[in-house]
């Protein structure tokens, strides 16, 4: 019987401590018109040696390709100490941290971990993660909307370019409290500053600004933030947390700094996984605290004055506030965080400066070696790690041909963004080498039919 | 033993230097404008620092790899090593979620699988596996609840019910798909009060929200008049599937006249509770539902080489809620719950409900021979069941709080204490299918010495914990005097950890 | 600097107070003429990043087999709890336990190991491990030699089909004490007793029997305990960890058992691992303690009254007794012993005995399906998990072409027996399913050019 | 903490079943005489009891991962994660030993240029990775110097010199080879005695065995004598590489003079120590006993498609002393030693060297500047010293040993005790280049502070050990009434560790 200790003798001893002849009885208060005697549609079990050949003859089948791929998920290089430590027993088999003094491993991790974030966005208070980045910007608008200084407003303007995925989910999940998400109006791909006049007499209660927007490139923050500050708005980041080591962050944008930011944190040593689990990371100014969805860390002192964690603020949380909670959420990411806790220690913040760093000179050279190949446009303004190349056809049946050759091109805009035309968002990480590079230039030369020299 | 914060341990200049680039490429490029100008206040330590402060941290926390946890509604039970290895297998863990659908075939084949394995636990006929935890399957639950009745055109349905013993994501979730809530009584039974159900259902009636057996250890019995009443009014059934370990293979919610449930995978299905996640909160429906689920969902098309897996997204589901999570949820979690079922086979599913019951049972009747108060003396446990401690409380002054801090000095995690909130000074204990006999006794006898020390010296009982890293915390202080994050400070100590 | 946490100003203040300028001046010891300033034959270092992708890609490069093959090294399920926490940090970066206080979790580890290899080879006494099956075949020959009975014989007899390379280990390490093997002949596969009438006469130390043998089969144990204890000698085992649930142990050979027993534990939980770290049991009874080889872990008290185990009988020991121990062997194979340890802990009694009695069933049908295949001859005699079959060609272009075509077809016993003919040994552990073995069947036909049904 | 043994945690019957085959196999063919009549006296326990009992046991030990680890001679350094899980690839993990070399180019690879590392490490012109050990290492040079006499008829050379502080293995590994141990006394210095070296020297010389620096922690500054009179004398120079990480990149064992060299992969190229092993000893010699390397050797041979790496074995190499283990030595702890090398490179590999020793003469003068006395204060230490307590111990009757016990309780595992044994009442410690002088800061002062409460309280210090799992055990009664193994008993406890 897998995973169950009990011998023969155990059983029949503890049936008869019970009172029962057998464990059917013990289902006896079940309606008998409810039950069911088996799962015929479950398989017979395996042995763990008939598991591993299967799921490893499945993992063979996924097939390895050279990354340029990015839209929202990066490959980083993760130290192998991450893994190591976040999933020994003690972090992987915990439950919450809810008896503070049998869990003080995993309080000041993430202790540690809301202090690094919140180092990293320039504000003041991080919660201990949300399920990704995309939950943490939905969550982040319906905390706006909360903390918003005009009460009734309900709406949330928001760039064109940010993360259109990040837009559906958040649409899904604000759209029951009647939140809107109002696109503002872009040109030369970022957000129209002379088209905000239009927006005059409307009510917003935040802008939230995607910081490199969705094609790489950078909003203009400072202008963004002083004129939502102006009107009383909340401003609030959705940041790719690599970036902010080279980047301003969020608490220094404009006059006053953003007030909330957001983001997906897996670049911060959490593995592609095929799309998770990864986390959403959220912070913000203290002031806004008690709006904060999510679990806290804290910092207190026990009874003999010695300084200990422990959660807090867990009236904003369901299972003390109930439907008057600030979010639903309770099971969040935490081992996803004990591995970001872990890989920013490692990198520290010259070590993540320098990945940053490394992400943008690669981005740069390979939009460069691209863009020599016949008929592809660059792009014109800065970039981070990715960047928008216009091609001579259309995207998809070139990265098809790509992926043929073992190349993940990048990701197709044309859907989402028609306005752009056959538009490829590529993104070449710290991981890329020039001969990567030179790989994918002269496997995309072969599938536009181009000559290129070597 | 205590560990200094890791900004503590660092000096500045100290680097890993083997995890980053060697020298720092140019970004003279980017307008200075846009740049940092102070580096963020991250640690700057050796790599083995790191390894020796995230090992010894790890040393301060209680797991199930190292220590009995019955934690009540959580289902603490053994995570097989095995799930955690071959979910991690690079072919799984070194894909790009956007990778073209024929370069993930054997990841898509998994999923496929574990949705028909989910129907067959739960009897519905749609699953969605996107819902990153049980509030988010709760979400997705509701959402699918109103939507439904928008699409019939049913626009009033604005209520959703939800017993006084629910957990607290249950009436939160309620409120953000916009709902209002209804709190029904429980009964002296511990069953639902049925006369109080019928008074609350009616036109603005969208759904109600149960777990089955409750969050107080019983399996409501009358749930099949439940369901006509609810249905009878028009709203439909959603089965909060947190405690599906004690019925799996034993009912199924379609049967019981759920129309929507979600499951955490992260209970029943044994993937690890990482400190507080990541888990898995699929969903399931049935018919009249399935339009509705969130997407993705994987599908199978079946080609001339075999079977041919795809994604399901906008335009082939226009009807459903829509997208929950940036890719495809929590999907290594996914892999894990579907090694973990793989192992059990349906045999296994069935005995982990049957001896996940007999343990409760068992350690219920243990207890109660021993003195203690069950809430539901003449009930059946379910997997899990409540002691109150309030003559306890009364004669000696030693909370179920007090309880919980001695129960860690004796080596084990304490049960949830103090929910579900209407049973005082209460303990909810679930010990899980993967305990020996021997560790009940164990923790019995435990329970026991405590009380014993109560009545004797209730003052060292109130002065536990004394052998964990800290003694009992001050959450008052930690409210009032609010300390979240490390501020960089002239004076960190000059010597290291110890 | 990898790996070393000193900041410039850390340095600095530490050449201070030693009053050195730089970090050369503390080699001034060194005489000028031996100085070198540099490793020119060692590349440039890689970051972790790029030596995680060169490892990757040398890794691809070896090919993946399906495993036919056994000769002293066999693939068995591990189950993935072994080594997830065999490689925890306690275990993986602790020393030899010398201080015992700090290291009862090793301790205590290896006294449960002793006592499980000791219950396996129904022996009394277990050493915390030697190098490897071949090392301790080595050492319990220089045992027998110190402990036999017959203070001048240094000979040891070896049944033939013993391991040839332990053989050959064995003969390197025990020659320098002019200690000699003396092979016993050999008729249909296993020590021909009529032969052994020859030998009277002649001093032997002991006798080393394997168990099973090379062949796969079984060497009349009973038969020559007896003749070996008559004659005063010692009787060591040389077994296969994993038939041991299964057979009968050497403690219970011939009237009086076994003395000695030895063997490799690769089968134990440890990956085949391109060949090491593998390690060596060796177990005996307890009159032959004081000659033991290696460490023991005893089980003791401490001041309070309360058991822990420490290191025992060191005496024995190099770093105790210098030239006098009874090995020079120190550093041992702890981790792959943690390993065994929760691998023996993981199966117990019966499921190692099933493990056996499946890996037996399965080169039954291993031997039947190829033997089914046209010329090729099939043994008569039992076997356990390696059987001998006889092809109607040379067995190297044979095993070639089967390596080509993916399988790992076993291992030519042509140079090492040349009275065997076309000789091939193969293995089906209990890994090898139906259809492994059907695969092999056919590919075998092909290989063979003979037509079989499917 | 304590923890019951795995086999008090059993009960007849139990089992972990997703380990092994469903049902067992028959085995009716084989004759019964063969069987076993009673089972092996494993435990029997589920798959969650052993994953807890080996994790809390794993909590019972020091380690680096864990705990500053100045254990002298013994390089207790980082161990970098990567390169186990590197070695631990599957591409490496799960190929059989007896592959074709085809299928094994990627290993074969890294063995390779492992081999032209060690070459460049120690300036030798043949290197053979298979001994699996320092000890075996030893052996290997030992047996190479014999083969080298005996080849050239010079069949009289059956002594080995040993300089008196020389590691036990040294002279336990001449024994093994056949040799007479000459023992030959140190210096007050620290250096060899060479006169009494001139006057062991002779025809019956075969070699001597040196590790420079020595044991004692100094470097042999007559090195390039002692070369010259043992040469002179016709016997070749074994060169004990235990001390390597002293002398990286900084000298070459080649360049002092000696023939042969074995380095310990799991000191100087910080392969885990694993609790005792496995390591490599990998040997390295110069022209004069190339032929008689070990095997196998990796072997390169240029084809047109670029390299072919392949076995190097008897047939190529019909001088070679033969085999030292069954297949090709412990080569797990090969790739992790390739790895570490790879991440090092050469600058690394000379900042190892130098910033080991920067760590001990700092800590070396902190602690002479406190008082404590180093057996050698007029010598650089090189990357260990030592400090005798002989003086303490006189005066207090607190010994090297208390004082060992006594860091225990404060967090540090305990140097190297008693051991070179002609140093009384000494600690060899050695603080490797991976540990922070914060670190090294704080072990003083914790030696400060056991000292000072040597002079208070000595009967405080030799209580020592109080925070461990067991406090100090009684060595005589484990070696008189020797506890070997489990015995089945029927009074095991019937309830689990705590
Ligand atoms: C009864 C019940 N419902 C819902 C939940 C919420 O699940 P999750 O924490 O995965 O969001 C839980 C878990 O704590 C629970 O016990
Ligand atoms: C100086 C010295 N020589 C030789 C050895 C023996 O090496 P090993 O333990 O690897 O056999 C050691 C290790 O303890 C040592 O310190």
């Amino acid at each position: 019987m897998p995973f169950i200790p009990h011998t023969t003798e155990d059983t029949a001893a503890m049936l008869g401590s019970i009172g029962a002849r057998t464990i059917e009885d013990l289902f006896d208060e079940i309606p008998p018109a409810l039950r069911v005697d088996g799962l015929p549609g479950v398989p017979v079990a395996l042995s763990e040696a008939a598991v591993t050949r299967l799921m490893r003859e499945r993992a063979a089948r996924n097939r390895a390709t050279l990354c340029f791929l990015g839209a929202g998920a990066y490959e980083h290089h993760i130290p192998a100490a991450v893994w190591e430590i976040a999933t020994r027993g003690e972090f992987y088999s915990a439950y919450t941290p809810y008896q503070a003094e049998a869990s003080q491993g995993t309080l000041q991790l993430i202790y540690e971990y809301q202090s690094m974030l919140a180092g990293l966005t320039g504000l003041e208070v991080s919660n201990a993660s949300l399920y990704d980045g995309a939950t943490a910007f939905a969550e982040a608008c319906l905390m706006a909307v909360r903390g918003a200084r005009q009460a009734r407003a309900r709406r949330i303007a928001v760039p064109r370019y940010i993360n259109p995925v990040w837009l559906k989910v958040a649409r899904t999940l604000v759209e029951g409290q009647n939140i809107e998400l109002v696109e503002l109006a872009a040109t030369a791909g970022r957000t129209d500053l002379d088209a905000l006049a239009s927006l005059d007499g409307q009510d917003f209660a935040a802008v939230c600004i995607p910081y490199p927007n969705f094609l790489g490139g950078f909003e203009p923050v400072d202008e963004l933030t002083n004129w939502a500050h102006a009107r009383g708005m909340l401003v609030i980041a959705a940041c790719n947390p690599t970036a902010l080591a080279l980047l301003k962050p969020p608490g220094e944008w404009g006059e006053k700094g953003a007030d909330i930011a957001c983001g997906e944190g897996q670049p911060l040593g959490i593995p592609l996984s095929s799309g998770g689990a990864y986390f959403g990371f959220l912070t913000c100014r203290k002031a806004l605290v008690r709006q904060m969805p999510g679990r806290l860390v804290g910092g207190t002192l026990d009874v003999d004055g010695r300084p200990g964690f422990t959660l807090t603020l867990q009236a904003r949380e369901q299972h003390i506030r109930r439907s008057k909670a600030t979010s639903n959420i309770c099971t969040n990411q935490g081992l996803m965080v004990t591995a970001a806790t872990i890989y920013l220690s490692l990198l520290g913040s010259e070590g993540l400066r320098r990945v940053a760093a490394q992400c943008h000179a690669n981005t740069v050279d390979l939009v460069r070696a691209l863009a020599s190949v016949g008929g592809i446009t660059a792009p014109v303004s800065p970039f981070f790690h990715e960047a928008v190349l216009t091609l001579p056809r259309p995207v998809a049946p070139v990265l098809q041909q790509l992926a043929a050759a073992g190349i993940l091109g990048g990701y197709d805009l044309s859907a989402d963004f028609p306005e752009l035309g056959s538009a490829l968002l590529v993104c070449a990480t710290e991981l890329r080498t020039a001969e990567d590079i030179a790989a994918y230039r002269s496997a995309l030369a072969g599938v536009l039919g181009v000559a290129v020299a070597a | 033993m205590r560990e200094p914060l890791i900004f503590d341990q660092g000096r500045p200049g100290r680097r890993a230097p083997s995890q980053a680039p060697a020298v720092a490429a140019g970004t003279d490029d980017l307008p200075a404008a846009l740049l940092r100008r102070t580096p963020p206040p991250l640690p700057e330590v050796s790599e083995l620092q790191v390894v020796r402060h995230f090992t010894r941290l790890s040393q301060l926390n209680f797991s199930i790899d190292t220590h009995f946890y019955p934690l009540g509604s959580c289902t603490m039970k053994y995570n097989p090593r095995a799930a955690n290895k071959l979910a991690m297998l690079s072919g799984f863990l070194d894909r790009h979620p956007l990778e073209p659908e024929a370069h993930a075939q054997g990841f898509l084949e998994c999923l496929f699988d574990l949705q028909d394995m989910l129907k067959a636990a739960t009897g519905m006929s749609g699953v969605s596996l996107t819902p990153m935890a049980g509030a988010q399957g709760e979400f997705a639950g509701v959402a699918m609840i109103r939507a439904y009745h928008q699409a019939r055109g049913d626009t009033a349905r604005d209520q959703i019910i939800v017993p006084d013993a629910a957990h607290g994501t249950n009436p939160a979730t309620a409120t953000m798909c916009g709902c209002d809530v209804v709190e029904i009584p429980t009964g002296p039974d511990g069953d639902v009060d049925l006369a109080a159900l019928r008074q609350v259902v009616g036109p603005r009636t969208a759904g109600i929200m149960l777990t089955n057996p409750s969050t107080l250890g019983v399996f409501e019995r009358r749930i099949a008049e439940i369901a006509e009443v609810v249905h009878g009014a028009g709203g439909l059934l959603y089965y909060d599937g947190a405690n599906l370990n004690a019925i799996l293979g034993r009912t199924l919610p379609a049967a019981m006249g759920f129309d929507v449930v979600h499951i955490n995978l992260h209970k029943t299905f044994s993937t690890p509770h990482g400190g507080g996640g990541p888990g898995a909160g699929i969903v399931a429906v049935n018919d009249r539902l399935e339009p509705f689920l969130p997407i993705p969902i994987v599908g199978r098309r079946d080609g001339a080489a075999g079977h041919e897996y795809r994604w399901l997204a906008e335009a082939e589901r226009p009807r459903s809620i829509g997208r929950l999570s940036g890719f495809m949820g929590n999907a290594g979690i996914l892999l894990r719950a579907y090694v973990y079922m793989r192992l059990l086979g349906a045999e296994g599913m069935r005995r982990v409900s049957g001896y996940a019951t007999l343990n409760a049972n068992y350690l219920m009747k243990r207890l109660a021979a021993a003195g203690f108060t069950p809430a539901f003396p003449q009930r059946r446990a379910s997997h899990e069941f409540i002691i109150s401690l309030k003559d306890v409380t009364r004669d000696t002054g030693v909370s179920a709080m007090d309880f919980a801090k001695a129960l860690l000095d004796k080596g084990f995690h304490a049960p949830t204490t103090y929910f579900p909130m209407l049973v005082p000074e209460c303990l909810l204990i679930e010990p899980t299918e993967s305990e020996a006999r021997q560790e009940l006794d164990a923790f019995a006898q435990a329970l026991i010495e405590i009380r014993d020390l109560a009545f004797k010296d209730a003052a060292e009982v109130k002065s536990a914990p004394r052998t964990m890293p800290v003694r009992r915390l001050d959450d008052v202080r930690a409210a009032k005097q609010l300390d979240l994050t490390w501020q960089s400070r002239a004076d960190s100590p000059a010597v290291s950890p110890r």
